[in-house]
């Protein structure tokens, strides 16, 4: 929240304040502008929508952990929780439950995981990224034990829909995702729970002391992100019409980067929606052109890399100028 | 011999706020020099300054005869100048040898290890010097109080200190330690160190002291020989402020009991604290620091779970330990620390105004924007914060409109009873008014208000009635018309019999 | 109370090793023997080398996520200057390279944190991705074998009768002790982590001071690598991927508080023996091929409990 | 101004990683030239080890030798499936003509191959197979099946006796081929060697370390321990160097899946006697012989027999063409390859 109001004495651009926005904007602009020339094909609609298939659970996890991470929190157990989620899902399919019932189980499952992280952050008061870094073995490990690491499939096409179909020519899981990102938008920036979570992040002993809700709160972000995660392993599970114990394997730092990428502060209090689906699309078009126009994977983990450091180098170089 | 330390026209001002002015004294070496004042005088301001942590807005200060560059504490440091402080600015997780070298070690095998037979022998010393033993391989916090005191000024005294600085040196101390700290610097006055003494305990002062200054308002009355003085001549100086300055005005007759607190222990802060607010009463606590009065505060407002006791509203009891409990049954607390505790400081002035009634303001589950905004604006002009707009953040705000910031906070929640914490700490003379007649206007209105001040005159001008608080519990209760400095402060000061005094 | 609790907390990892040891060896008699005592500290040596940095750096508040990545890199490059298929260059002159290579990853990350105020978990973060691809890039999709004998020793060889890896392990935790517990350099760490404002009063340069952790952290990821790639005759991609995760647990768990302040090597070196030993346990306690799949869950089950154990305890003790 | 710098400095970044790369990467655009051109894409499980490597340069090979074929290789270097199949879309989306896909995980990549075949472009399996309605031929060096039991079957010619204890060093519990060859194995090990007991399959995490410490342990736990199975390109040498650490060789057996050039020292001081391969050259040189003639239609459903050029006749069973060149790699013949 860097909001200030319209003071007279300083120039319009310092009262500006989505400049992290902007530039991040004019990067995937100028990668594209870039990309179009270099390779036409990749910048027809056909081609990015083609491509976006594997962006929308990382997508999806951005969501959460953006409220998570404001709250000057962390998750590095989401992808995780979304293993545990699948595995629940096929179990429950397999033991012949209808599809869209074994996904609720598995939502349900990621809920519970979620709970467990937010109850031992706020209840207990661990450090989340220690909390986290527990369940980020015992979660895999445990959709391991129960599925003795095969994977499971034969969705029927009803349900794979869900991560393959189309509805206007959208895939149906970036339709979820955009019905989501204005849920969680408007839930950060237009309601009582999204201002808490800012106060939370910047201050949780004033935000008690104002009467906040801070450990309901707090345990409500780390359970939404088990539920998003949930979603996003139904989503997976339908894509890939596979359920396994090593999906979102690692996923959990592509999405904190692509948070932070899109200006969240890793010390809690600041971070819009809007910066992280620019982050999000940031990451998704550099490595999606990387890969098409190279096709070397290795280089997208420089790329990746690299532009993480000289994102937050650049939002410090520019916020010491607006101070 | 000349003066060790010699000051002259010292000023400081923060903006248009002055917190000290014209300080001219002296401190000689092998001298006891205490400073006496109320909270807010100034005491601190001139600790800061002799340290270098602030600079001067106006003023020298000379040692041995040399200037002094002022607002650095490594000039500081280097012309022997030592504060130890109230709160301990030293290292929780290390022990008494790293505590007292730590930034100059002595070394051996070329500098690159530490030369721990010596500093053992050196701290051992120190300590000794002190009257004190070394006990090594013990964190600090493990430590108590005194012994941690007695590192810091052996930290102090390891290197050539000229000027030891001692900022309530017994207020958590017992008997028998004080008694050990005495030793202590009498030992280090021998050794012809210069002691700026600081402290509340006024016989301590009449017993310690060569020379006392007194502070008040900011200004340095006068510095007197200790010798022949006692105790109602030190309070007579350091009250002298114009009390009527704070008439209460038209004292409405107080309504019935809203708030009752009985038997409230939460130990070892507070024990069996007890008392009663009325609907449109203003009660004042006063006390000194660490009496344990913002601890009951916090207790009453569910942020802290008491050992035993109660607190009820309206004669239904409170959940204990459950700060949104209190505050919807209508309890209000405007905090000591408005910067940390009592405000979202990166947030908008908006923003924390509406904070306390966030969900009762939202249609639907969404935020009204134009309902917060209402309220912002009503409590902007209900408190005249002087912001050029609600979307202004709450950082930038001066202390006095931060302050006025947090009470309207608590009014757009419509409270029952409203607790302030040292309401006007560090805030203009100008603010400190409004803020005053908004308290009354309060009152007037029905409010229950207790008001927590180390600031006398503050006191003994809004409250209807004062308890004096001392070393956790209730040491007095004065009406208002029996109320004077002299009473009140013989009430909160320490090592005394309590004064037949009572409601 | 600090301190004294330290204590404990080293001397409850040592006696959760010592029950572990006694539990096991009663299932399994093997479990009971010199040869495995040696080869669990083999397995633990990279990481009691790398926790000796790490705990520096979480002692200053700070983290370091890169480490995993950054051994990749070093496996990398070495088995490129030494291979008699590439470089060929002497040893000494690789190993040193390798250790510059750390040292420079190490200064690198630092800058980040000290100089362009990027918060330590997002500079290695970004690290470590780039790292991960930069290997790759230097592996180029082949195996590197053909080393030196010499090369090898450093991970195979004996002094005496102890094996290089522990003795480099030893060496470098009893100079990190020295380092913490004897020189002004490591107190005046601790004393940044304990209390940074303080710290600063009392005219430490914080910020030389961090990135000399984190410099001393690569360079110790570096020689980590060198007592264990050559383990194997050949290096193959993705050498030391997911180190970071056990070191910085081990750390945790050895009792070093993850907000700074305190910690001790001892306690870091312990807490990475601990983590070792519960694979090899598992695999004494012959529970069945079906067990294997719980390894993990049982691995991240028992941080739980150790973390939840050690909040529990701390609160009992009034450290909550 | 420094923002205006600063914002300079991200474009050049961009600008940079768009098009400064050429000279250290081949580009894959397609070369236009008369006749028939083909560009095949060409899928590992996991980039960036050896044993794909040499696949590679085996494709590389076939390509140069026909000169109008342009072979795309990459692969997810961590070998995600999940990246596997978003590379088969990514190709798909690009229009090459085929697809040669080693499937990491059948199952995960099943849909993005149908979704190819969908678009018209041909998709066939070499290395691994995967369901039949996700590819129009595999080219065959050996399936699970076959691979499961040549490893047991040298394991056991090995050890020289039909019974004792034996254990697997796979590389993850949920990597999908190997757990395919530890089925395989475990129905051969049933089947023929009832008396051999399977006492662990543990995970190495594709990390030499931990194989080399997971066989430590496993020949200190099990010390009547006859036999390990290393079945993955990291388990099998980090398991032989455990058991010739620990003085085991001739003890205890070890037998997997490797290249010849990483396994030469330990098959020549006798740690291991019996690697098992095919030669990843050819299989590469086959895999776009047969990717050519499917997309020109020389090779369709029903063939008997494949003309693979300098490889000679290949049969071709139902969709399988036989590479048939299952290897067992002994001191004697090692060093004759060079892989």
């Amino acid at each position: 929240m860097k909001s200030s109001g319209p003071n007279t004495n300083e120039s319009w651009w310092r009262q500006y304040n989505y400049w992290h926005e902007t530039v991040l904007a004019m990067l995937i602009v100028g990668l594209l502008l870039s990309a179009s020339v270099l390779s036409p094909s990749f910048t027809t609609v056909k081609t990015q929508v083609g491509l976006s298939s594997d962006m929308w659970e990382l997508a999806l996890l951005a969501l959460p952990m953006t409220l998570i991470i404001i709250t000057a929190g962390i998750d590095l157990s989401i992808g995780s929780i979304m293993a545990l989620s699948a595995v629940v899902l096929g179990m429950t399919f397999e033991a012949g439950a209808n599809p869209w019932v074994a996904a609720m189980c598995g939502i349900m499952a990621g809920t519970a995981c979620g709970v467990f992280n937010g109850l031992t952050v706020a209840k207990l008061k661990v450090h989340p990224l220690i909390v986290t870094l527990a369940t980020l073995a015992a979660f895999r490990g445990i959709a391991e034990g129960i599925s003795l690491g095969r994977p499971i499939s034969g969705f029927p096409a009803s349900f794979t829909e869900l991560g393959t179909g189309t509805f206007g020519g959208v895939p149906i899981p970036g339709l979820i995702f955009g019905v989501l990102a204005l849920l969680f938008a408007i839930a950060l920036a237009r309601t009582p729970f999204g201002l808490s979570i800012y106060a939370i992040g910047h201050n949780p002993l004033a935000s008690r002391y104002s009467g906040l809700p801070v450990a309901r709160i707090t345990v409500a972000v780390y359970a939404l992100a088990g539920t998003v995660a949930g979603l996003a392993a139904a989503i997976y599970v339908a894509r890939r019409n596979t359920a396994k114990a090593d999906i979102g394997t690692g996923l959990e730092l592509d999405v904190i980067t692509a948070v932070v990428l899109g200006g969240t502060s890793i010390f809690g209090g600041s971070g819009r929606i809007l910066g992280t689906l620019l982050g999000v699309l940031a990451i998704h078009q550099t490595r999606k052109f990387v890969g098409w126009y190279w096709d070397r994977e290795e280089l997208n983990f420089i790329v990746v890399g690299v532009l993480l450091i000289a994102a937050v180098l650049l939002n410090r170089l520019f916020d010491k100028k607006t101070k | 011999m000349p003066p060790l330390i010699v000051t002259h026209e010292l000023g400081k001002t923060y903006g248009t706020v002055r917190a000290l002015g014209g300080v001219s004294m002296s401190i000689d070496a092998g001298e006891i020099h205490a400073l006496i004042g109320e909270n807010g005088a100034g005491k601190s301001t001139l600790i800061n300054m002799l340290s270098g942590v602030v600079a001067l807005s106006a003023g020298t200060i000379s040692v041995a005869g040399k200037p002094l560059l002022t607002g650095s504490v490594p000039a500081s440091e280097a012309a022997g100048i030592a504060v130890i402080h109230q709160e301990s600015t030293a290292f929780a997780h290390l022990d008494a040898l790293d505590n007292i070298f730590v930034g100059r070690e002595p070394r051996r095998c070329g500098g690159l290890l530490l030369d721990k037979p010596r500093m053992r022998a050196e701290a051992k010393r120190l300590l000794e010097s002190l009257g004190e033993t070394l006990q090594e391989g013990l964190a600090l916090s493990a430590l108590s109080v005194a012994q941690r005191q007695m590192i810091a000024i052996a930290r102090a005294i390891s290197v050539d200190c000229k000027l030891l600085i001692l900022d309530e040196p017994t207020a958590s101390l017992s008997q028998r330690e004080c008694q050990a700290l005495f030793a202590a610097i009498q030992r280090l006055k021998a050794a012809g160190v210069a002691i700026l003494y600081v402290s509340h305990r006024l016989e301590e002062i009449l017993a310690l002291a060569d020379r006392v200054s007194v502070f008040r308002d900011g200004t340095h009355v006068e510095t007197r020989d200790a010798k022949g003085l006692n105790k109602d001549d030190l309070i007579r100086a350091m009250v002298g402020r114009d009390v009527e300055e704070h008439d209460r005005g038209v004292v409405t007759a107080p309504g019935a009991v809203r708030l009752s607190v009985r038997g409230l222990t939460r130990a070892p802060r507070f024990r069996n604290v007890s008392f009663e607010v009325r609907a449109g009463e203003i009660v004042g606590m006063a006390g000194l620091v660490g009496a344990g009065r913002s601890e009951v505060a916090a207790t009453i407002f569910g942020a802290d779970f008491p050992d035993a006791g109660s607190v009820s509203l309206d004669g239904v009891p409170l959940r204990a330990g459950d700060v949104r409990a209190a505050i919807a049954a209508g309890v209000a607390l405007v905090p000591e620390d408005r910067q940390h505790v009592g405000l979202v400081l990166p947030m908008t002035v908006g923003e924390n105004l509406v904070l306390t009634v966030l969900s009762s303001l939202a249609r639907g589950g969404l935020r009204s924007l134009s309902a917060e905004a209402a309220v912002a604006t009503e409590q902007m002009k209900a408190m005249a914060v002087k912001a050029a707009s609600s979307a202004v953040v709450a950082k930038t705000l001066s202390g006095g409109n931060q302050q006025k910031l947090v009470i309207g906070k608590w009014l757009a929640a419509k409270p029952k009873v409203l607790i302030l914490d040292e309401p006007t700490r560090g805030i203009d003379v100008g603010a400190r008014a409004e803020i005053y007649r908004l308290i009354r206007r309060l009152a007037a209105e029905g409010l229950a208000t207790l008001v927590i001040s180390s600031d006398l005159p503050e006191v003994l001008g809004l409250s209807d009635r004062i308890l004096v608080m001392r070393k956790g519990s209730i040491s007095g209760e004065l009406a208002r018309a029996e109320a004077t400095p002299e009473k009140v402060l013989a009430l909160a000061m320490p090592q005394e019999k309590p004064q037949a005094v009572r409601a | 109370m600090m301190f004294s609790f330290l204590r404990t907390r080293e001397v409850a990892v040592a006696g959760l090793i010592l029950l572990t040891i006694i539990v096991v060896s009663c299932v399994n008699g093997d479990f009971f023997s010199g040869q495995n005592a040696r080869d669990i500290l083999i397995a633990a040596a990279p990481g009691m080398i790398v926790a000796c940095g790490l705990t520096l750096i979480i002692v200053m508040g700070e983290i370091d996520i890169s480490m995993g990545a950054l051994m990749g890199l070093c496996a990398a490059v070495l088995g490129k200057l030494v291979s008699a298929d590439h470089a060929a260059l002497p040893v000494w002159a690789a190993s040193f390279i390798v250790l510059a290579l750390g040292a420079g990853i190490g200064l690198i990350n630092g800058l980040l944190v000290t100089v362009g105020k990027v918060p330590s978990i997002i500079a290695t973060l970004g690290m470590l991705t780039a790292l991960i691809g930069v290997s790759d890039l230097v592996m180029a999709g082949s195996t590197i074998g053909n080393f030196p004998d010499s090369l090898r020793s450093f991970a195979i060889g004996q002094v005496g009768f102890i094996p290089v890896p522990v003795l480099v392990a030893v060496l470098c935790i009893v100079a990190c002790v020295v380092l913490t517990r004897y020189t002004p350099l490591g107190r005046r760490m601790y004393a940044v982590g304990s209390n940074p404002h303080a710290a600063r009063l009392a005219g430490l340069p914080v910020q030389r001071l961090k990135l000399l952790a984190f410099v001393l952290t690569g360079a110790l990821t570096a020689l980590a690598t060198l007592i264990s790639a050559p383990q194997l005759d050949v290096i193959e991609a993705g050498f030391g991927r997911q180190f970071e995760l056990l070191v910085v647990t081990a750390v945790v768990v050895g009792g070093t508080s993850i907000s700074g302040g305190m910690g001790t090597i001892i306690g870091s070196a312990l807490g990475v023996i601990l983590l070792s030993l519960v694979r090899t346990v598992l695999i004494f306690l012959q529970l069945g091929v079906s067990a294997t799949y719980w390894e993990r869950a049982i691995q991240g089950g028992f941080i739980i409990a150790a973390v939840l154990a050690d909040h529990v305890g701390r609160k009992r003790g009034g450290h909550s | 101004m420094r923002y205006l710098l600063a914002l300079c400095a991200v474009s050049v970044l961009a600008l940079v990683s768009g098009c400064g790369g050429d000279s250290e990467a081949p580009k894959t655009t397609v070369t236009v030239k008369e006749g028939s051109s083909i560009t095949i894409a060409l899928l590992p499980k996991k980039k960036g080890i050896a044993y794909f490597t040499s696949c590679a340069e085996g494709a590389e090979e076939a390509a140069k030798a026909l000169g109008n074929v342009t072979v795309i290789y990459d692969g997810p270097t961590d070998g995600s499936p999940e990246k596997a199949a978003s590379m088969i879309e990514k190709w798909t989306l690009k229009g090459v003509d085929v697809i040669a896909v080693s499937p990491n995980d059948p199952s995960v990549l099943a849909p993005a191959m149908k979704a190819a075949q969908a678009k018209g472009i041909k998709i066939i399996t070499w290395d691994a197979d995967a369901a039949p309605d996700t590819r129009s031929f595999f080219i065959n060096q050996a399936t699970s099946q076959q691979i499961g039991e040549a490893m047991v079957d040298a394991l056991i010619k090995d050890m020289g006796s039909v019974e004792g204890q034996v254990a697997i060093v796979t590389a993850t519990l949920t990597a999908a081929n190997q757990n395919a060859w530890i089925d395989a194995m475990k129905a051969r090990l049933a089947d023929k060697y009832p008396k051999v007991e399977l006492v662990a399959i543990k995970p190495c995490n594709e990390d030499q370390k931990i194989a080399f410490q997971v066989a430590q342990d496993l020949m200190k736990a099990y010390p009547d321990l006859k036999g390990i199975f290393g079945i993955s390109s990291v388990a099998f040498p980090g398991a032989a160097e455990a058991i010739k650490q620990a003085g085991k060789s001739g003890q205890v057996q070890i037998t997997g899946l490797s290249t010849p050039n990483a396994m030469k020292n330990y098959v020549k001081d006798g740690t291991v006697k019996s690697v098992v391969l095919w030669n990843t050259k050819q299989l590469g040189f086959l895999t776009v012989l047969v990717a050519i003639a499917v997309k020109d239609g020389t090779l369709k459903a029903g063939a008997t027999e494949f003309d693979a050029g300098t490889l000679g006749k290949k049969p071709v069973v139902g969709d399988q063409v036989l590479l048939n060149n299952l290897l067992i790699f002994t001191k004697d013949n090692i060093d004759q390859f060079d892989f």
